[in-house]
C-alpha cells in the first residue's frame, strides 16, 4: 500500500498551513480535499482579513488561499483535489474516492482539518427552495458567478452573517434585513457598521416567524422575541424576499475522528463535538492530529497558525524535528496566536456582554443592538479627533486583534501601539497628507478622511467604495448616515482606486459641512 | 463511556405542542412531534432515535438535523445536550456509487 | 427502585427484548440489562434483516418456522411498530454446478422437516427477480420466507416491553453470576450494581460465554465480525430476501427504498478491531463486488453507510436456547451464528413460555447446551 | 442569464467554460461547461430541484457544497445526483426528481 509520513485531510487555511510546515521540515505530504478548489472556504473570504503582519492581515481570504497553494508547490506539497476521503480505518489507513476508483492509503501521521458545517435553524418553510445556507450564497455567488437572490433576508449577525450580507450587497442584491435572535449583534461591529450604513436595517432580539411561498420563497415574517425567546405577538414585520439566508453559526466536521476511535467530547465553547486534544492538535491517537474548525470553530487567522502547529508536532513526532526546535517553534506560533486570541470577541470572552472597551470607553450599545455607533456616541473613541484639513477619522471601537492601520500611513498619523487590541488613536500633531493608505488598509471598513470645513460651506468625506459600478466623478446622490438612513446630498469629488488599495476603491464626496461627521455612505440617486 | 442509564426513570406525560408538525430531518422527514415521541417511548439515544425513525440515516447521514435531534431529545430528558452522545460516524463520508466502492486502483497506481 | 425481578434478562438485543416482553405479557416482572450505552446495539441492530427458514440447520428449523407460522404475520401490529415485514420468499442464487450441489443439500434437509423449498431454474428465478444478471443459473426458492426491519423490530419490542413495565437499563455491564443456595440469583456488574433474579437469562451475544462462564458453563463459540452496508433509496425493484450459495452477500430491498447487504471478504475470522465492532478497509468494497455481478443494474447506486457487527458463531453452527439444566434458574440464547434476527422473536417467545411454564411448543432439544461432544 | 454576475468589484469577471446546452424536464437551457448544475439552474431562475418522498413537499439548493442532498435530481436518468457539485456538460438531461423518479407522483 502506499505510504506517506502525512496525509493531510482538507485543503483550506488550516491544512494547507500543515502541509507546507510538515513538507518544508522534510516530511513526505500528501493534502486531500473533497473540493474541485483547493483553500477551503478561504476562496469565497473575498474581504480584508484581520489581525496583524503575520497574520496576513488586510490580505483578501481569497488571495491568503492563492498564497498557501503557491507555499505548499514550493515546498513540494501534493495537493490532490476531487479526492473524498471516505474512511479514516485502524492503522492509519486512508481511503479515498478519487474519479471512478478508490484508493488506499497508510499514512505515518495523518492532520484531520476537516473544517466546519453550518447550523441550522427551524422555522414553518425552512425546507422551501430560496431558503439557503450563508455558506451557500457564498458559493453561488462567489465560486460560481450567480445571484444567491434578488431580495435577502439575512437571519445571523455574526462575522458570517455580516459578512456575508456585504458580499450580497456586493453583488447587487438588495438584504432586506439582518436579523438575529440575540439582543446583541454577534460579529465584530466594523463588519456591522459598513452593512448598516448601506440602508440595511437590523433587528436583534427577532427571529423568523415563518418563511412564506408554496413551491419556493416569496416572503418571510419576523417577530419579536423576549428573553425567553418566545414571540412578542403584534411585533410582526413581513417582507418580500426571495431569499432567506442562514448563518447561525458552525459545528466542527469531526465525523472522520470519531470514525477513526479518537476520544470526542461535547464542547459547547468550542462549537460542539470535537476530539480531545492538547494545544497543538495532538488527539487520543498516536500520530493523529487536528487542526482548525475541525476542533473547534475559530477564524480562518488562527487555522494556519493552528495548522503550522500542527505540522511542526507531526514532523516531531516522526523525527524530521528535535524536540527543543519544536518547543521553540511552537512557542513563536503560541504568541501568534495569543495574538488572535485577545480581545472582546476572544474565545474566552464568548458569550460574555462586554460593556467597557479596554480603555475603559463604554461600547456604543447602539452598535450592539442596530448595527451602527449612534451619532452621538461617536465622538468618545480615540480614533475621532478633530483637526483643520484633510484628517483621519477611526471608528473602530471594539477592541479586536488588528493592526494594519498603525502601518498603512505613511506618515505615522494613526497608533496602536503594542497591544494588537487597543483601538487606534490619530497621534497629536501629525500631519495627514490624503494619501488614503489607511482607508484602504482598514480590514473593517472604518476609516474615513475627513475634511470638516473646506471654507465654501463644504466638506468632504473619503470613505472606502466596493461596490460597482463606481460612480463617476460630479455624480450626485445622497449622503447616508451610519444608521443607512439618507442625511443630505452629496456630489462624487473623486474615486481613486490604485494597485495599493487592493479594489478597496476611495470615494470622496462633498456634503454640506454640518454633515461632514455624520455622511458616511454615498448612494447613487 | 459507558454509563448507567434506567430507562425507567419518569420523563414525564408526553405533551403535544403547536410546533411537533415541524420538519427536523429534511433527508428523511422525520417530525418535531415523531421525535418526542419516540423520546417517550424509550429511545433516549441519538442511536436509538436514528434506528427507531430513520433521523439522520438519510443522504445527508444526518449533516444538517444532528444538532437540531440532539436538543430535541435533550429537552425531552431534562438534560443538557451535552450529555447526548451523538451517533457514530460510519463510512463512508459522502455518499459513494457502488460502482466506485468497488474499484480499488491497483497497488502500483 | 428495585433490584429484583421474577426474571433478569442480561443483553438488551432482539431476544432479551421479546422474551421481555412475552415474559411481562404473562404477567412476570423482569429487568433488563444491556452492556452497551444503546439497546438493540449488537447483532441485533447490525444484521441484513433475513427471515429465513431456507438454507437453515434442522436442528433449529422448527423453531423458525413456529415464529414465521406465529408470531411474524403479526408482528407490527402487536409491536404498534412497522417491523416492515415482507414475506415474499427467498433466493438462494447459484452460477454453476457447485453452487447447484450446494445449494440442493440444503434444499433437500429442508424439506425433510416439511419447509416448501425447492431448485429452480435460470428461467424461473428470472421470473421472480427479473434484475438479476445473466450469471445466474439457478437457486432455491422459499416463497414463505421474507425480511424484516431488525431496527425497528428489536426497539419495538423494547418500546413494548417498557410500557409493560420492565426495566430497562443500558450501560449496564453484567461482570458475574452468582449462585445463592444452589440457585443462580444474583448479577453483578461493573458499575457495582447487583440485581436479584428468580431466573436469569443470558442473551448477550458473544460476551454470554464470558458471563455464563461465572458459574461454570461453557458454550464453545468464535466471534467474527460480520459487515453489511446499506444504498441511498431506490425505485422500488423487488421484495424477496436474497443470499447465495457462497455467501458472497445477502440482503433484500428495504420498504425505504434503500438496499441493505451483507457480505465478506474472507477475512471475518481473523479481521482486527480496536475493541468496537468497526468496519474494515478491505470488505465493503468487496461486498459492492459481489453485488454488482448480480445485480448490474445497482452499480450506480450510491452507499451511504457501511457497518460491521460480531456474530457469536457456535462450534457447530447452531444456537444454544434453552434452559442450563445443570445451574437451575439458568436459561440461554446465545451463540445464535448469524441466525438471531429471524429466530429472535420465536426465540424470545419460547424462552418465555418456558420460564413461565415450563413447557415449550417447540422442542428445543436439538438446541440443548450440553450437546457438544468431543470428536473422538 | 439575468442572474449572472458579471462583473464582481473584488473578484473582476469570473472566468468560465464555454456555454452550453442543456435540458431541464425537456427544457433547453444555457450554461457554462464545467459550472455546477445547480448553479446553472439558478442562473436560469429554476427553484425547484425536487419533491420529496413522503411530503412531496419541494426542494432546492440548500448548502451548495454537497452535504445536504437537498438539490438531488434524475440527471442522464441517474438519480439522486447531488447536482450543486456535478459539473454541468453539454446535452445533459436534467430532471426534476419526485421521490426517487422521474415520474411525478400521479403517474407512480
Amino acid at each position: 500500500m502506499k505510504r506517506y509520513d502525512l496525509i493531510i485531510v482538507g485543503a483550506g487555511p488550516s491544512g494547507l498551513s500543515a502541509a507546507i510546515e510538515a513538507a518544508k521540515r522534510g516530511l513526505n505530504v500528501v493534502v486531500f480535499d473533497e473540493n474541485e478548489k483547493p483553500g477551503g472556504q478561504l476562496f469565497k473570504q473575498i474581504h480584508k482579513f484581520f489581525g496583524s503582519k503575520e497574520h496576513r492581515a488586510k490580505v483578501r481570504g481569497f488571495v491568503i488561499g492563492k498564497q498557501l497553494l503557491d507555499e505548499a508547490a514550493e515546498a513540494g506539497v501534493s495537493v490532490v483535489l476531487n479526492a473524498t476521503v471516505i474512511g479514516l480505518y485502524q492503522d492509519k489507513e486512508v481511503v479515498v474516492k478519487m474519479g471512478e476508483e478508490i484508493k488506499h492509503y497508510k499514512a505515518d501521521a495523518v492532520v484531520i482539518a476537516t473544517g466546519a458545517a453550518e447550523n441550522m435553524v427551524t422555522f414553518p418553510g425552512w425546507t422551501l427552495p430560496g431558503v439557503i445556507g450563508a455558506g451557500a450564497a457564498q458559493t453561488l455567488m462567489n465560486l460560481h458567478g450567480v445571484l444567491p437572490g434578488k431580495r435577502v433576508l439575512m437571519l445571523g449577525s455574526g462575522n458570517v452573517g455580516l459578512v456575508v450580507s456585504f458580499q450580497l450587497l456586493q453583488c447587487g442584491c438588495e438584504v432586506v434585513a439582518l436579523v438575529d435572535a440575540a439582543p446583541r449583534v454577534g460579529g465584530y461591529g466594523v463588519h456591522a457598521a459598513k452593512v448598516a450604513r448601506t440602508g440595511v436595517p437590523f433587528y436583534l432580539s427577532h427571529t423568523i416567524v415563518e418563511a412564506e411561498g408554496d413551491d419556493c420563497v416569496k416572503g418571510v415574517t419576523i417577530a419579536q422575541v423576549d428573553e425567553k425567546f418566545d414571540f412578542i405577538p403584534g411585533t410582526e414585520k413581513h417582507f418580500d424576499v426571495d431569499t432567506i439566508c442562514l448563518a447561525v453559526g458552525l459545528s466542527p466536521m469531526s465525523q472522520l475522528l470519531k470514525m477513526a476511535g479518537a476520544q470526542m467530547e461535547d464542547n459547547p465553547k468550542r462549537g460542539g463535538q470535537v476530539p480531545i486534544c492538547d494545544e497543538y492538535g495532538r488527539t487520543s491517537i498516536p500520530g493523529v492530529f487536528v487542526a482548525g474548525d475541525v476542533s473547534g470553530i475559530e477564524e480562518a487567522s488562527s487555522a494556519m497558525i493552528e495548522g503550522r502547529m500542527a505540522g511542526v508536532v507531526a514532523a516531531e513526532y516522526l523525527g524530521y524535528t528535535d524536540e527543543e526546535a519544536m518547543q521553540s517553534e511552537l512557542e513563536e506560533l503560541n504568541k501568534a496566536l495569543d495574538g488572535l486570541r485577545q480581545g472582546m470577541f476572544a474565545p474566552k470572552n464568548r458569550g460574555k456582554a462586554i460593556e467597557k472597551t479596554e480603555e475603559g470607553i463604554d461600547i456604543s450599545q447602539n452598535l450592539l443592538k442596530n448595527g451602527y455607533v449612534a451619532d452621538d456616541e461617536i465622538e468618545r473613541f480615540p480614533g475621532v479627533t478633530h483637526k483643520k484639513g484633510v484628517h483621519p477619522v477611526i471608528e473602530c471601537t471594539q477592541n479586536i486583534p488588528c493592526n494594519p492601520c498603525q502601518d498603512a500611513c505613511p506618515k505615522k498619523c494613526i497608533s496602536i501601539g503594542n497591544n494588537i487590541t487597543s483601538l487606534p488613536i490619530v497621534v497629536d500633531n501629525s500631519e495627514c497628507i490624503n494619501c488614503g493608505m489607511c482607508v484602504a488598509s482598514c480590514s473593517g471598513q472604518a476609516i474615513f478622511l475627513v475634511d470638516e470645513d473646506c471654507g465654501d460651506g463644504t466638506a468632504t468625506v473619503t470613505l472606502p467604495y466596493e461596490f460597482l459600478p463606481l460612480p463617476a466623478e460630479g455624480t450626485k446622490g445622497i449622503a447616508l448616515g451610519r444608521s443607512g438612513k439618507e442625511v443630505c446630498e452629496a456630489t462624487v469629488v473623486s474615486v481613486k482606486s490604485a494597485k495599493a488599495f487592493d479594489k478597496t476603491n476611495l470615494l470622496t464626496m462633498r456634503v454640506p459641512k454640518e454633515y461632514a461627521m455624520t455622511a458616511r455612505f454615498f448612494k447613487v440617486m | 463511556m459507558n454509563s448507567v442509564n434506567d430507562r425507567s426513570r419518569d420523563i414525564g406525560p408526553f405533551v403535544p405542542a403547536p410546533d411537533d408538525d415541524m420538519l427536523i430531518c429534511r433527508c428523511e422527514e422525520i417530525t418535531k412531534g415523531e421525535i418526542r415521541q419516540a423520546v417517550h417511548d424509550g429511545m433516549w439515544t441519538i442511536t436509538e432515535i436514528r434506528r427507531y425513525l430513520r433521523a439522520g440515516m438519510g443522504l445527508c447521514q444526518g449533516q444538517t438535523c444532528s444538532r437540531l435531534v440532539k436538543g430535541i431529545v435533550a429537552k425531552e430528558l431534562g438534560v443538557s445536550p451535552a450529555e447526548i452522545e451523538p451517533a457514530t460516524s460510519r463510512v463512508p463520508m459522502r455518499p459513494i456509487e457502488m460502482r466506485i466502492f468497488a474499484n480499488e486502483a491497483k497497488e502500483d497506481d | 427502585m428495585n433490584s429484583n425481578a421474577e426474571v433478569v434478562v442480561i443483553g438488551g438485543g432482539i431476544i432479551g427484548n421479546s422474551a421481555a416482553y412475552y415474559l411481562a405479557k404473562r404477567g412476570l416482572s423482569v429487568i433488563v440489562l444491556e452492556g452497551s450505552d444503546f439497546i438493540g446495539n449488537g447483532g441485533s441492530s447490525r444484521n441484513g434483516g433475513g427471515v429465513r427458514q431456507s438454507g437453515r440447520d434442522v436442528r433449529e428449523l422448527p423453531l423458525v418456522m413456529y415464529g414465521i407460522k406465529n408470531l411474524w404475520p403479526t408482528l407490527s401490529e402487536e409491536l404498534e411498530t412497522d417491523c416492515e415485514y415482507h414475506q415474499d420468499g427467498n433466493l438462494r442464487l447459484g452460477k454453476n454446478d457447485k453452487h447447484k450441489e450446494i445449494l440442493t443439500k440444503l434444499a433437500t434437509n429442508a424439506q425433510s422437516c416439511g419447509l416448501d423449498v425447492r431448485m429452480i431454474d435460470a428461467a424461473e428465478v428470472r421470473s421472480i427477480n427479473p434484475y438479476l444478471s445473466d450469471e445466474v443459473t439457478c437457486a432455491s426458492w422459499c416463497p414463505t420466507d421474507g425480511h424484516a426491519n431488525p431496527l425497528t423490530t428489536t426497539l419495538g419490542y423494547y418500546k413494548m416491553a417498557r410500557r409493560l413495565g420492565v426495566r430497562f437499563i443500558s450501560g449496564e455491564k453484567v461482570t458475574e453470576l452468582r449462585m445463592v443456595k444452589g440457585k443462580v440469583r444474583k448479577v453483578i456488574c461493573e458499575s457495582g450494581d447487583v440485581f436479584e433474579g428468580e431466573n436469569i437469562l443470558v442473551a448477550a451475544g458473544y460476551d454470554s460465554r464470558a458471563i455464563l462462564g461465572t458459574v461454570g458453563v461453557d458454550i464453545p463459540m468464535t466471534r467474527s465480525l460480520l459487515e453489511c452496508l446499506v444504498t441511498e433509496a431506490e425505485p422500488h425493484m423487488f421484495d424477496q430476501m436474497l443470499g447465495t450459495a457462497e455467501a458472497d452477500f445477502y440482503g433484500h430491498q428495504t420498504k425505504h427504498g434503500s438496499f441493505v447487504f451483507g457480505g465478506s471478504s474472507g477475512f471475518e475470522g481473523s479481521n482486527k478491531d480496536n475493541g468496537t465492532p468497526i468496519s474494515n478497509a478491505k470488505t465493503a468494497p468487496c461486498i459492492c463486488r459481489g453485488i454488482m455481478k448480480y445485480f448490474p443494474d445497482l452499480a450506480n447506486a450510491k452507499i451511504v453507510r457501511t457497518w460491521a457487527g460480531w456474530s457469536d458463531k457456535c462450534a457447530d453452527g447452531v444456537a444454544v436456547v434453552g434452559a442450563i439444566d445443570e445451574v437451575p434458574g439458568l436459561y440461554t440464547s446465545c451463540a445464535m451464528s448469524g441466525h438471531g434476527f429471524g429466530i429472535g422473536p420465536a426465540a424470545g417467545h419460547q424462552l418465555a413460555q418456558l420460564i413461565a411454564t415450563g413447557t415449550t411448543d417447540v422442542d428445543l432439544s436439538t438446541l440443548r447446551y450440553d450437546r457438544f461432544k468431543a470428536k473422538i | 442569464m439575468a442572474d449572472r454576475i458579471d462583473e464582481h468589484p473584488i473578484l473582476g469577471a469570473l472566468e468560465k467554460g464555454q456555454t452550453v446546452k442543456f435540458t431541464f424536464d425537456g427544457k433547453e437551457i444555457e450554461g457554462y461547461e464545467g459550472e455546477p448544475i445547480a448553479a446553472a439552474l439558478k442562473a436560469a431562475d429554476v427553484m425547484v430541484h425536487r419533491y420529496t418522498q413522503k411530503e412531496h413537499k419541494p426542494r432546492g439548493i440548500f448548502c451548495a457544497i454537497g452535504r445536504c442532498t437537498d438539490c438531488v435530481m434524475i440527471v442522464d436518468g441517474v438519480p439522486n445526483v447531488r447536482t450543486c457539485i456535478t459539473p454541468l456538460k453539454a446535452g445533459m438531461v436534467v430532471k426534476t426528481q419526485y421521490g426517487v423518479s422521474a415520474e411525478p407522483f400521479d403517474k407512480q
